[in-house]
């Protein structure tokens, strides 16, 4: 396999140059021959939009037309949980030390930052339902939180996780899968939602997962932050 | 108003080219993280022009923040790797 | 031109951008970096070229929200198996292991 | 499923449920395998017996099952299966007396018998093959479950002699494949029929029917080694000598022989390949490998060497039959395929016994060996004579068929070939005879190691005794109903009174 | 089949997807020790559920169901024809030996955790992805599979290993952006990711040759077809045994379905003769090169793994095979290249695990080092065996069946250069298959002391070979379901 060996090479630099530039090149031309759709997708969602119990039209193909792909993406960002993981524990790492430098200034920021962090997060939980917003941008925030505590050495994770941390970072799979599951199991199809309950469901939904998806990307970066051995 | 935006929106296209072209090409990596960092605040705002709010609020929190505070600590790993290679930092 | 369409352009560039350092640079971290522009690229076409009229569609920018997820997974477990290797081997780069 | 539906399989099923047995088998379990093989053996050979019967009254047997849509795996006994079955039959039960006293206490032997068992399988397969890709199918068996008899002792040189073995037998099989997909392409399912199925082609396909021949029998010709296909059988005889008799009278080079005896008669037509001038091509290459091997077995030292030289140009006996176009030599073909076989199992057994119990691998090392195992030499001789043609032995029947055919046929050529090979037999043959019984011994054997209260093990000496008893008895009994003389006319009078 | 009637009415295409789902969260919340005790029940009721869907296709043709009772172009739907299901049926079969195996494999080696989550998503993103009808909802799956993948490599740790797994990463996240801007054309020109909406509006144009190009590409450096397979030999060789096997067996096989599946259904229309030839030349290339490279190995793992590379190259023949070639031609040139994938699936994954045993057993992984196993694990070595039989294509086996569909196709449609290749690609493959029986033979040093292997290792191999082998006798349901049943 001599790939290694080329892929520094000049000549590999130079097809590629010309490969990549015939790319672009392509992409441009066939960007401004590009057929319109006769039909919107845009308009199909609007005229649904009333039946999905949502009103902001983005989060209801996330969590309602298209939820499938959904739930399919937090396996994803579960399977990047997994994969640091399995790493850390190959290699045998230790529970990782709670960072040292935890300043007296930092811990006061801290304990004025983290309640705004997490009410923040409730909010754009909330509001996900009828304007921008919604799980992933939440859990993402309550990431910055939980990053916080860590550098001021409030909290260290475990490892391997404890069944706590396990459920934490799971809850929210476990309860979109039941959720999608328990319309199958009552004569509907998967992730069929009752209409009636739609909004419900769909809120309780993002709240778990903003929980798990907050500590899933805490996970990858305490992952990352991991201490290494040689 | 048209042209404005317009402008507007050509300024934004032409930073984000330059910001790749230089992030990509700079012989130091911790800048090149740092790059990315803007850049990835510049594609919020490029996602807000497309009517993108919650892409420009993801993007903002995940693409430009968690990913940047990733890319940095690991360039810092790195580093500090290169100082003293071995011992766990 | 619509704003949609530069974007789409915007984002075919940097496509080709991306993927040209993702194969030329060797450094583990360029490639990750690579990738995320990559990555960013096609999202704006995909956004772009599908509100290349001006207005604006909920699927695709549904998808793109899909997308970043997926991207930062990847990047975190690329980002750990970087440092992993770099702490086992010191190596920076794929060629130094093999 | 009927009886006589599920006869062919059940016979199959003997051999195969014996192999895999065995193959499970403890090693120290010696005497269970022992009469699991000869059980096994003898089993089959009444079941044959009876299909025989059933086949010479005419009684049908087949077996059907769709391999793939339009394709079928076919098990069918007809007159010209039976023939080749019944001799691998009866040799199967001799080899396997043979084989368990020649491995006595040697390692890996439920491997060894595995496999062994397995390969007749193959070779029944073969027998009772309905069609071209059930006979395929059986003919690659046949070429994997030999390997590992081949290489079993392990040594560098048996396992130098596996890889040539699978070279050649691979690439030839490769080679029969491609004809036989090719055919398959344009005649769709071709089934074995006696007077073949190709003739009703229009000439438009004959040039391509005539490729395929040729790639037929390019890829048979290897395991009948064919000059100059034949260069993995002197190799191959690194292997132990149950083996060889295995490759040689019973099982690979007959399968070759046979498969090209079914290609030209149940495929083709004989009438047909006559007509595309495919006969007098192969009769000219049977003609030159008859020469060249007894030539080359001129000037062996080594006994088993020798032998396979001689038997690379005794099996284009049966190709020459095959080639020369008439009922006669027909015959003479068909008859020989049994003869060969019963005669080459003789020698290779007498061979075994020379190296077990005295280490002789060398003519040169013959001198005065028939006083110390009269027994051995004279199978020895018999069939050495049979095999030079001497009335009344098995191998003048053949001859005697062979050269009248050639008459009939008008190739008078083929007449002197025949003539000049016999005198070349006598040639490789006479010597060692001489040297066995009237050269007084020089010094010590090389190895000797005495076996039992005969002069051998008494499972190395019966087998040759019989065959050579069947080697004179196919001679002078062969006007009596089933002889393999008696045989051979009726599959000739099937083949051509249609 | 009385009993099947029962299933009816089940809806079998959800809990497909569905099972995997739940047991890889049982499995991640219950921890390593209930892991290993749920698999085998969730691995026969997969299997239960992959026969009850080729039933059901069989019955009644293909499946639909529109997922959220959204119907297309705003739901996701899913889909399952003959194709479907048979992909389906492989995994199915090759997981449940496999999984048996790897629970007597990991037992051993406490540090590595995570094996059955990680192989219960990779079975769930194989299954969705097998099942999708959505262009983007198969972008999410690619990812899945592909993350899940390189969980899996990295089980065991090491520096080869771990950088085998970030090849393996950087390579599979490229091909699924390519894949991704593909549909992001599709998407601005149509308005539609379903594949049903999208094949009739698709013309001729740059836009649908360019996008079908990239996903195209995409998926070729996912299925490591040759010059694309650089990631594989190490990726493959490296993993541990049973992970070795799914890698190769399986998840090769899932972008090559898409790919099939794109190429039948989707680029139907547009694509090209040429196209078509050059993915076959493509395959010629593999074959080659894989194959030289397998003789060249020293090491077990890494024969086998380039063997796989060798193997792919068969699947694709059937492309210049299938396309503007007439039915006759392509029907059997389909069914070839599905019977290639699945009896590669079984053969492959035998051919690990035997290996694996095999190392297992000498402590080594060079070919040198096996001598006198044929003699210590006659079992292994002739579970390796018939899987070697299988892929050189020798009768009677899955791999022959293959091979002389894809010899008739190639002379039905007048391609007689394809039977150079397929032949000669079989007589390579022996070759390096003697290589390894060859040493096998040879007698064990005196003194040479060999690992006891256990039962279960041993015959979960075996089962997979004879999978392998029977494949060649049963063909015909396999190629009924496939036939009768495309859409």
């Amino acid at each position: 396999m001599t790939a290694p060996a080329l892929r520094t090479s000049a000549l590999l630099r130079i097809v590629t140059r010309v490969a990549v530039t015939l790319l672009a090149v392509a992409l441009a031309t066939a960007m401004l021959d590009l057929p319109s759709p006769t039909t919107s997708l845009a308009q199909t969602v609007q005229q649904h939009l009333g039946d999905s119990g949502v009103r902001h039209p983005v989060t209801a193909v996330l969590l309602n037309f298209r939820a499938y792909d959904t739930l399919l993406e937090i396996a994803v960002l579960l399977l990047a949980v997994l994969g640091g993981l399995a790493l850390r524990l190959a290699a045998g790492d230790s529970p990782m030390p709670a960072a040292a430098s935890a300043s007296p200034v930092l811990a006061g920021l801290v304990h004025l930052l983290v309640p705004l962090i997490v009410l923040l997060a409730g909010y754009l939980l909330w509001a996900g339902a009828h304007r921008p917003g919604g799980a992933f941008q939440a859990g993402a925030v309550l990431a910055a939180a939980g990053v916080l505590l860590r550098l001021a050495g409030r909290w260290t994770p475990l490892l391997p996780p404890s069944a706590l941390a396990r459920g934490g970072l799971l809850i929210g799979f476990i309860v979109f899968l039941t959720v999608a599951l328990s319309a199958l199991l009552t004569g509907g199809v998967l992730l069929e939602y009752p209409r009636t309950w739609a909004s419900e469901l769909i809120l309780l939904i993002e709240a778990v997962l903003s929980v798990s998806i907050g500590l899933m990307l805490l996970s990858l970066f305490s992952g990352a932050t991991a201490p290494g051995r040689r | 108003m048209i042209l404005a935006s317009w402008l507007l929106d050509a300024l934004l296209a032409a930073l984000l080219l330059w910001l790749a072209w230089r992030l990509l090409a700079s012989p130091d990596l911790f800048k090149a993280v740092v790059l990315f960092i803007v850049f990835g605040l510049l594609m919020a705002l490029a996602w807000a022009r497309l009517a993108a709010p919650d892409l420009a609020l993801a993007e903002a929190a995940i693409g430009a923040g968690l990913t940047g505070a990733l890319l940095l600590d690991a360039v810092g790993h790195l580093q500090r790797g290169r100082r003293h290679p071995g011992d766990a930092p | 031109m619509s704003g949609g369409l530069l974007y789409a352009f915007t984002g075919a560039s940097l496509v080709a951008l991306g993927l040209y350092a993702l194969i030329v640079y060797a450094h583990l971290l360029r490639k990750i970096l690579a990738f995320n522009v990559m990555g960013s690229g096609v999202f704006l076409v995909l956004v772009g070229l599908a509100q290349r009229a001006g207005a604006a569609d909920p699927v695709p920018q549904a998808m793109v929200l899909t997308g970043i997820v997926v991207a930062v997974s990847a990047t975190a477990l690329a980002l750990a198996l970087m440092r992993r290797l770099f702490t086992d081997s010191g190596a920076t780069t794929l060629d130094e292991t093999d | 499923m009927s009886l006589s539906e599920a006869f062919p399989l059940l016979v199959l099923a003997v051999s195969l449920g014996t192999g895999v047995v065995i193959f499970f088998l403890a090693e120290r379990r010696r005497r269970l395998r022992s009469a699991l093989n000869l059980g096994g053996a003898t089993l089959k050979l009444v079941l044959v017996g009876v299909m025989l019967w059933g086949v010479f009254g005419q009684q049908h047997y087949e077996t059907r099952y769709e391999l793939l849509p339009g394709i079928d795996f076919a098990l069918r006994a007809d007159a010209l299966g039976m023939l080749f079955i019944t001799l691998s039959a009866v040799l199967w039960l001799l080899t396997t007396l043979y084989a368990i006293g020649y491995l006595e206490g040697s390692p890996h032997r439920s491997r060894f018998f595995g496999f062994f068992s397995l390969c007749i399988t193959a070779t029944t397969g073969i027998a009772l093959a309905g069609n071209l890709l059930t006979f395929f199918l059986f003919y690659e068996l046949l070429t994997l479950s030999t390997y590992p008899l081949v290489v079993h002792r392990g040594t560098d040189k048996a396992l130098h002699a596996g890889k040539i073995y699978l070279a050649y037998t691979l690439a030839g099989g490769a080679v029969l494949l491609v004809g036989i997909a090719w055919l398959y392409s344009l005649a769709g399912n071709v089934e074995f029929t006696q007077g073949g199925v190709l003739s009703q082609f229009p000439p438009g396909h004959h040039a391509a029917l005539a490729t395929i021949f040729v790639l037929l029998i390019a890829g048979l010709g290897v395991k009948a080694a064919l000059v100059p296909l034949h260069g993995w059988l002197p190799a191959a005889m690194a292997a132990p000598a149950p083996v060889s008799a295995l490759l040689h009278a019973v099982a690979v080079v007959k399968a070759g022989a046979f498969g090209i005896v079914r290609v030209v008669y149940n495929v083709y037509g004989i009438e047909f390949a006559a007509d595309l001038g495919l006969l007098v091509p192969l009769a000219i290459v049977a003609c030159v490998t008859i020469l060249y091997g007894s030539l080359r077995a001129l000037v062996q030292d080594d006994l088993k060497k020798r032998l396979a030289f001689s038997t690379v140009s005794q099996v284009s006996y049966i190709i020459v039959g095959v080639a020369v176009f008439g009922p006669i030599g027909t015959i003479g073909g068909l008859v020989h395929l049994v003869h060969q076989g019963i005669m080459k199992v003789t020698l290779f057994f007498c061979a075994g016994n020379l190296a077990e119990t005295l280490g002789v691998h060398h003519v040169s090392e013959m001198n005065g060996v028939g006083r110390r195992m009269p027994w051995t030499m004279a199978a020895f001789t018999v069939a050495a004579f049979g095999l030079i043609g001497v009335p009344p032995m098995a191998g003048f029947i053949s001859k005697w068929y062979l050269g009248l055919g050639a008459l009939a046929a008008h190739m008078p050529w083929v007449l002197g070939v025949l003539v000049a090979s016999s005198l070349l037999n006598a040639a490789y043959l006479l010597p060692i005879l001489h040297a066995a019984w009237f050269k007084p011994q020089e010094g010590p054997w090389p190895v000797e190691t005495p076996r039992g209260r005969f002069e051998t093990d008494w499972r190395l000496l019966g087998p040759p005794l019989v065959t050579a008893l069947l080697t004179v008895g196919a001679g002078l009994l062969a006007a009596m109903p089933f002889s393999p003389l008696d045989w051979a006319k009726l599959i000739a009078a099937r083949e051509y009174l249609r | 089949m009385a009993g099947m009637q029962a299933f009816v009415g089940v809806d079998t295409l959800p809990w497909l997807i569905a099972l995997p789902l739940i047991f890889a969260s049982a499995s991640f919340l219950l921890g390593p020790r209930a892991a290993r005790a749920i698999a085998p029940a969730g691995l026969v009721i997969g299997l239960l559920a992959a026969v009850v869907l080729a039933w059901q296709v069989a019955a009644g043709g293909s499946q639909r169901q529109a997922l959220g009772g959204w119907a297309p172009p705003l739901g996701i739907e899913l889909y399952a024809d003959g194709l479907t299901a048979l992909m389906l049926l492989m995994t199915a079969v090759v997981v449940l030996p496999v999984g048996l195996y790897a629970r007597v494999y990991f037992e051993r080696q406490p540090g590595v955790a995570g094996f059955w989550p990680l192989t219960w998503f990779l079975i769930g993103a194989m299954n969705a992805l097998y099942l999708s009808a959505d262009i983007f909802n198969l972008y999410v799956t690619l990812e899945l599979l592909g993350l899940a993948a390189v969980g899996l490599i990295i089980l065991t740790g090491g520096v080869q290993t771990i950088a085998a797994g970030m090849r393996y990463l950087l390579a599979a996240l490229a091909g699924s952006l390519l894949y991704l801007l593909g549909v992001a054309l599709l998407y601005g020109a149509h308005g539609t990711l379903a594949i049903a909406l999208l094949a009739p509006l698709l013309a001729p144009a740059p836009y649908a040759g360019l996008a079908a190009a990239l996903m195209v590409v995409g998926l070729l450096v996912k299925s490591a077809l040759f010059p694309l397979h650089f990631w594989l030999p190490p990726a493959h060789g490296g993993a541990a045994a049973p992970v070795s096997a799914l890698l190769s067996a399986l998840v090769i096989k899932a972008s090559f379905y898409l790919l099939l599946r794109l190429w039948l259904d989707l680029f139907g229309t547009i694509s090209t003769a040429a196209a078509g030839q050059l993915l076959g030349w493509l395959g010629a290339a593999a074959i080659l090169w894989g194959s030289v490279l397998a003789l060249r190995q020293e090491k077990l793992k890494m024969l086998v793994a380039y063997s796989t590379v060798a193997q792919i190259g068969y699947l694709f023949l059937l492309f210049p095979l299938v396309t503007h070639t007439g039915a006759g031609a392509a029907t059997s040139a389909l069914a070839g290249g599905v019977m290639q994938a699945l009896s590669h699936a079984a053969a492959k994954s035998a051919m690990f695990l035997a290996v694996g045993n095999m190392i297992l057993s000498s402590a080594r992984d060079d070919i040198a080092s096996i001598d006198g196993l044929s003699a210590r694990h006659p079992t292994s070595l002739f579970a390796f065996a018939m899987a070697g039989v299988s892929l050189m294509g020798l009768p009677p086996s899955g791999g022959f069946v293959a091979k002389w569909l894809l010899l008739q196709a190639a002379l039905v449609a007048g391609q007689w250069w394809w039977i150079g290749v397929i032949i000669g690609g079989g007589l390579l493959t022996a070759a390096y298959v003697l290589q390894v029986l060859r040493c096998a033979f040879m007698p064990a040093p005196r003194g040479k002391i060999f690992q006891p292997v256990p039962r279960t290792l041993e015959f979960s191999a075996l089962a997979l070979a004879v999978v392998s082998l029977a494949l060649g006798f049963v063909a015909t349901g396999p190629l009924a379901l496939l036939t009768g049943h495309r859409s």
